[in-house]
């Protein structure tokens, strides 16, 4: 199989060009089969590819297929290649695997929309993007991907055309990437510009071989300038703060999108690059702390916020911000298998979530808001049981999925030195369990808290929507026991172990044993936690359903601070759109053209166009004033060389 | 070549030339402004008698001040001959702009050209057969060396032909 | 004998076939002038045909180190051809509906496609100025050829005011050099500033007023600011060839004057070009964002486009100047596409070119609207497209030159960028036609397989760009 | 007599022709204040031709006089189209186009 490799990511490509071209001719079942098919053939192609990276050494199991020469100038060459170890072996795994099962779920999501085609096409738009972020064998490639998952998320964010909320966010998501990206791709030409390639196995070569030119850094040395640079793009690509403001506003795109986004795909290429990059992390202890604290920020401030949050969907979309910060902990203590284990048993039970939400609100009529649901599971009991399972999952209750990984990382916190981590991460993971439990009580149990004419239609979703809620529900329960810790007694970490080989180049810090008995000890405090909040979620929400509404009255102030979500759009607001707004009605619009600009500004353009207000000055259409620019320029040039020269 | 003569009639030229070029700018109608350029042009003409290049001086009297300039007179009277440029300026400030700019870029110019040393400069090419102004000379460099460029004046005359041709021909439709 | 001067050819074909296209005019019936755009195409093409036979033979001079013939004259040859024979083509139908149908427009194309292939072999700062002139003079006339129109008047009248100007600049620059080296040939001048020693101030002087003639037909900031106005007013097939054609052309001679002639002054003319690089793409991208005219908007994205284009001339590395020939093919291709769907879809008078009237393109013309957004996507450097590969490629070139500050503002402008063409696409795509809106004007099936043919030659370009960069890496070694 | 004295009455006229472009407002005013720049480059032309012992800058004048023979035939015939659509000859009156 390994060398049909090139197929995994054209089938989808293919996918995607015969919906987009023909789809509309060829009528909605041809459209399934062609973007369901695709995915899964993807799918069966990267198992088989993934079989055969299993069955060979460890030694052997990375595999670098060149197709072409993509650039050749001097020497600068870029091949167009896949890579496949260990690493990009588990990416693809779950991005073709949940992707497919998201794809499945669309079927009948999506059915009797308008866009239909066009949604599939831009689904496997995106699958192909992401495929070819992750095999990419050098960082050009990855940039490709990079950029191409920005551009499908805007597409597929920004699906719902007529509704303006859908297009600006379609656009914010896409402006807050591009200004990621520019980091990403300043943090590419500087590593090119170091490393004169940019392979990464050349690359993380040239660094492993060379400690005395490139010794492990503990100020701020090129290594860690490449790093952070690289870091930008990781958050704006995985939301973290201060980028992570894109991603709720994401919601407005058609579930499945969400879940495809946020669960297996986009989100995740932040912390894929960084553990793909872990040679160069794990060499400069500044990049790993702005890592670390910019993690563990995000996971304490998103679970905060999701608290109180009322739409299904949003609260989803702050647990996602949450646990993307987890895992960037976890690279940032260099427990990088830890962060992809957590990638993947999170792409299981988020997609679920997303796609348990979806049912919700495809049963409710395009419901949205938990404080009109209630006593839901009597209606839609599949959703129910699953959508427990994922918060269980979620919440890191033994022995679903969640806890394996998320106890990993906690412990490897605790583990590296970092207490106050570890401490921040045990307290987020009880907010977790307590914001994931909130929303099933609010959804599921409880009074109804909708009208009979929403009574009347409530439905379970069809099978084509619940086999895949039944499926993730499966992965979301057993997923973890790929990666048993080594104090349950069961040997050592598998996960771990298949994974190193990819990350043999890696820095290792020493560590020092610590006993399987205080591993269980960590583990066990965490379920407490977890288990803690879930009681509590039920005291409020179940038992005592006055309780919410009494300490949202009491603690006033920080309720409607994290209703708010921290006012951070706010502030954004003031602080870089309006004043700029402001400065350029009252100076400049008034002095020098009324009306230029009708008052439609955000982000981006507002501060644009105040510059472009600024400039239409000297583009007054005059001959006169043009030539007296010509002149200004020759004046200021010749003063140059009579300063310099003369 | 150094003679008092000269220099007398450099002084003479150059102040005629400029008062006549400053005059240019000074002229409400466009009709006087072309006259004083002819006058400008003359003078220049005269300083090439100046450098010794009496055939130069011929062709921009002949050419330049004579066919140029009179195509140029014939288009003012054709259009608009005696009205003066209009009184209300868009841009008033763009005067005092341009004073300055001129201003700025002659004394940035300045000690660029008054570093300017002839001796850095090599000959390499002829200094034979003649003054520098003979016309026999004139002909045999022309003809030669830029025997392409030459050619090349035709097409670029054809395109001016063209262009004025097209551009100036009669509307077609009523 | 003869055979010395076979390099020559392709020019005779062009100015003969102008001349026949003027001779064939009169005896031409109205409606049938197409014919000679065709005619036009057809020579392009002979010309481009003979070229062939020049490519990578060993690179000389004809007439006293006038004409060179080098694997970079053709490189730029070419590029010209087909520029001149897609304008000429695309024009056909517009002639037509807009009622300008004349013979004299395609003979005035070909001679300008003369004088920019004249440019680009030119060692001689005299041959170089005339056939700036022989350029110039023909794309006056062109952009003032729909000579009812007002816009149009304006826009010829303020091209040729600025562009005399501009001139007269170059002029006195050509004048100082000359003086300086006694010479106004290519080779003789580099010999007599070998070292940054020799050379004089007043050369210095020359070399910027050289730079301000260059500037004003690159559309250089702050010589720029015709361009907006005159490509607005001009028809929009010549606006499409303006915007690539004279630009290409000035890069070209640009390149061989500051490269094969003044490499003593490298550290002068590097300094100021990256002043200059830096304000016109910044003031191109800010200002492009503003525009609601798409005839406009493009204009504003030319001029930072040209600002991309100089960071490679600053880089003054062989690397450097292939990503420059690289990236005008590019370009070219993606300029040239966007501007012939605009010129495609606008309605009788030029019209139809505002933002707005491309709202439900994607409904209304579904193939047109993508294509679009392939060029606007490959304007927007977006990977897979030949424009990612053309910018990553100058940008690397100057981080490799150790130009990093230039390299970060290039990017940081080709983000803002993304802002202004991904308007163009929400509009298509994302928003209702409104029920007065005038329906695009069908396009005709040349003009279709054009549009096809640049959408696969842009991403062609981006997936598998080893064939061109090649050809322009080897183009630009005879610079350095 | 310097060949400096020549420069210098050279870009003394250039300037004064260049600042004259900004300065005069009819289109056809504005188009002699460009010849006077390229007859100041002229000028240049032919001092450095004397004072280098060479014919070669003459030459360039008379290709500069082509120029301007053709700049004239195509400036009037731009200004003709103009008057005839406008009924102007000032140049501040030709801003349909601007920002």
């Amino acid at each position: 199989m390994l060398d049909y490799l090139w197929l995994i990511p054209l089938l989808p490509l293919a996918g995607s060009a015969l919906n987009g071209l023909a789809g509309k001719r060829l009528g909605s079942s041809f459209v399934t089969w062609v973007g369901c098919g695709s995915a899964g053939l993807a799918f069966l192609a990267a198992a088989a590819a993934v079989l055969d990276l299993v069955r060979a050494a460890p030694q052997n199991r990375e595999v670098l297929i060149s197709y072409f020469t993509w650039i050749a100038c001097g020497d600068f060459v870029a091949e167009a290649q896949f890579l496949l170890d260990p690493l990009s072996g588990v990416m693809i795994l779950v991005v073709t695997g949940v992707g497919f099962v998201i794809h499945v779920y669309s079927i009948g999501y999506m059915h009797g929309d308008g866009g239909y085609y066009r949604f599939f096409s831009y689904m496997n738009l995106f699958l192909f993007a992401m495929l070819v972020l992750v095999m990419a064998g050098n960082f050009l490639m990855m940039f490709v991907g990079w950029e191409g998952v920005g551009l499908c998320s805007y597409l597929l964010i920004g699906y719902y055309i007529d509704r303006k909320s859908a297009g600006d966010a379609g656009k914010k998501a896409f402006v807050v990437n591009r200004i990621g990206d520019v980091g990403f791709i300043l943090g590419v030409f500087l590593v090119f510009a170091t490393f004169g390639s940019l392979d990464f196995a050349e690359v993380f070569r040239q660094i492993a071989s060379a400690p005395v030119r490139f010794p492990a850094e503990t100020g701020v040395g090129l290594l860690t300038a490449i790093a952070l640079l690289l870091f930008v793009g990781a958050i704006g690509k995985s939301a973290q703060i201060p980028l992570y403001v894109w991603l709720p506003d994401a919601m407005e795109g058609p579930t499945p999108v969400s879940a495809l986004i946020h669960a297996a795909t986009m989100v995740t290429a932040g912390v894929y690059m960084v553990v793909r990059c872990a040679p160069i992390y794990s060499r400069s202890e500044a990049a790993l702390g702005v890592v670390t604290v910019v993690g563990i920020l995000t996971a304490w401030l998103a679970a905060t916020i999701g608290l109180t949050q009322t739409d299904i969907k949003r609260v989803l979309a702050y647990s996602t911000v949450s646990q993307l910060g987890y895992m960037f902990v976890a690279a940032g203590v260099t427990a990088f298998s830890a962060g992809i284990f957590h990638l993947m048993t999170h792409a299981f039970f988020k997609a679920l979530l997303f796609l348990g939400a979806g049912s919700v609100i495809h049963a409710m009529g395009g419901e949205q808001d938990l404080t009109r649901m209630g006593g839901l599971r009597r209606y839609a009991p599949i959703t129910y049981r699953t959508m427990c399972i994922a918060a269980l999952a979620i919440s890191g209750i033994f022995p679903l999925a969640g806890f394996f990984s998320k106890d990993e990382i906690l412990f490897s916190a605790w583990a590296g030195g970092h207490p106050v981590v570890w401490a921040v991460g045990l307290a987020t993971a009880g907010l977790t369990a307590f914001y994931m439990f909130r929303l099933t009580f609010l959804a599921f149990h409880g009074p109804e808290r909708f009208g009979d004419d929403v009574r009347h239609h409530l439905h379970e979703s069809p099978p084509s929507m619940t086999i895949p809620l039944v499926i993730l529900a499966i992965l979301a329960t057993v997923g973890g026991f790929v990666g048993l810790p080594p104090w349950m007694g069961l040997g050592p970490n598998r996960f771990a172990e298949f994974l190193a080989p990819a990350l043999a180049h890696a820095h290792r810090p020493e560590t020092h044993e610590i006993s399987h008995s205080v591993e269980f000890v960590f583990a066990l405090v965490s379920v407490l936690a977890a288990l803690i909040g879930i009681f509590l979620a039920r005291y409020m929400y179940v038992g005592n359903p006055a309780a919410a509404g009494l300490l949202a009255a009491r603690a006033r102030g920080p309720y409607t601070l994290l209703y708010r979500k921290y006012y951070v759009d706010e502030i954004y607001d003031r602080l870089l759109v309006n004043p700029i707004v402001v400065v350029s009605r009252e100076m400049l619009w008034k002095g020098i053209d009324v009306g230029i600009v009708d008052g439609t500004v955000n982000g981006v353009g507002a501060s644009m166009r105040v510059w472009g207000g600024l400039l239409k000055y000297v583009q007054n259409g005059l001959v006169r004033s043009y030539a007296s620019w010509i002149l200004t320029g020759a004046a200021l040039l010749l003063y140059y060389v009579a300063r310099m020269r003369g | 070549m150094e003679s008092a003569l000269d220099t007398a009639l450099f002084y003479l030229f150059a102040v005629v030339a400029m008062a006549a070029a400053v005059n240019v700018l000074l002229q409400r109608r466009v009709f006087y402004s072309a006259l004083s350029l002819i006058v400008c042009l003359t003078s220049v003409a005269g300083v090439y008698m100046l450098l010794q290049s009496p055939f130069i001086a011929t062709v921009q009297v002949i050419v330049y001040a004579g066919a140029i300039m009179v195509l140029f007179l014939f288009v003012i009277m054709l259009l608009d001959p005696f009205s003066a440029e209009a009184a209300r300026d868009k841009r008033r400030y763009l005067n005092y702009v341009a004073v300055l700019l001129g201003l700025a870029i002659l004394i940035f110019l300045y000690p660029l050209l008054n570093a300017y040393e002839l001796a850095h400069v090599p000959r390499l090419l002829d200094s034979a057969a003649g003054g520098v102004g003979s016309v026999r000379r004139l002909a045999a460099v022309l003809f030669d060396e830029y025997l392409l460029p030459f050619e090349l004046t035709s097409v670029l005359i054809l395109v001016a032909i063209v262009g004025a041709v097209v551009l100036a021909r009669r509307q077609a439709k009523a | 004998m003869i055979a010395t001067y076979l390099p020559l050819v392709p020019q005779l074909i062009l100015i003969t076939a102008g001349i026949l296209v003027m001779l064939l005019e009169p005896f031409t019936a109205p409606g049938r002038k197409g014919r000679l755009g065709q005619m036009a195409v057809i020579a392009s093409a002979l010309a481009a045909y003979s070229l062939g036979f020049q490519w990578n033979s060993t690179p000389r001079t004809l007439f006293h180190g006038m004409f060179i013939v080098d694997n970079f004259t053709m490189f730029f040859q070419w590029l010209f051809l087909v520029i001149t024979a897609i304008a000429a083509l695309v024009s056909i139908r517009f002639n037509q509906r807009e009622e300008i149908e004349r013979g004299e427009y395609y003979a005035l194309l070909l001679f300008a496609c003369s004088g920019m292939s004249l440019m680009a072999a030119s060692g001689d700062l005299i041959l170089t100025f005339l056939a700036i002139e022989i350029l110039s003079i023909a794309t006056y006339v062109l952009a003032g050829f729909k000579r009812s129109d007002a816009h149009s008047n304006e826009s010829a009248l303020k091209y040729f005011l600025l562009g005399s100007f501009a001139t007269a600049f170059l002029l006195y620059g050509i004048a100082l050099i000359y003086g300086t080296s006694g010479s106004t040939n290519y080779q003789v001048i580099r010999d007599v500033g070998t070292l940054p020693g020799q050379v004089q101030v007043t050369a210095v002087a020359g070399l910027v007023l050289l730079l301000v003639g260059f500037g004003f037909k690159a559309a250089l900031v702050p010589f720029h600011a015709w361009a907006p106005d005159v490509y607005q007013g001009a028809p929009t097939p010549v606006t499409a060839f303006m915007t690539v054609g004279p630009k290409a052309a000035a890069f070209a001679a640009l390149l061989r004057i500051l490269a094969q002639a003044l490499p003593a002054m490298a550290d002068d003319w590097t300094r100021l070009l990256w002043a200059v690089s830096i304000l016109t793409m910044t003031l191109g991208n800010v200002v492009a964002v503003l525009q609601t005219d798409l005839k406009r908007m493009l204009a504003y994205s030319a001029i930072a486009h040209a600002g991309y284009l100089l960071i490679g001339v600053v880089t003054n590395t062989g690397n450097g100047f292939g990503a420059v020939l690289f990236y005008l093919v590019v370009y070219t291709v993606m300029n040239l596409g966007a501007l012939t769907i605009v010129l495609s879809l606008s309605r009788q008078g030029d019209k139809r070119v505002n933002l707005e009237d491309y709202a439900g393109l994607s409904r209304s013309a579904p193939f047109i609207a993508a294509s679009l957004s392939v060029f606007l996507i490959s304007l927007a450097g977006i990977p897979l497209t030949g424009g990612f590969l053309g910018k990553f490629y100058l940008f690397s070139a100057a981080v490799e030159a150790g130009y990093i500050g230039l390299a970060v503002i290039g990017v940081l402008n080709s983000v803002v960028s993304v802002y202004y063409y991904f308007r163009v696409m929400v509009v298509m795509y994302m928003r209702e036609a409104a029920d007065n809106a005038l329906p695009p004007e069908p396009i005709s099936p040349p003009v279709l397989a054009i549009i096809a043919i640049g959408v696969a030659g842009i991403l062609w370009l981006g997936v598998y760009p080893a064939d061109i960069l090649n050809l322009a890496s080897n183009s630009a070694l005879t610079l350095k | 007599m310097g060949l400096h004295h020549y420069l210098i009455l050279s870009a003394l006229l250039f300037a004064v022709g260049a600042a004259g472009v900004i300065v005069k407002k009819n289109i056809i005013a504005i188009f002699l204040c460009i010849e006077l720049m390229l007859n100041a480059a002229n000028l240049s032309f032919v001092a450095f031709s004397r004072y280098l012992d060479q014919v070669h800058g003459q030459i360039f004048v008379f290709f500069v006089m082509v120029v301007a023979a053709a700049e004239a035939a195509v400036g009037l015939a731009i200004t003709i189209t103009l008057y005839r659509n406008r009924r102007t000859l000032n140049v501040d009156d030709a801003d349909l186009m601007k920002w």
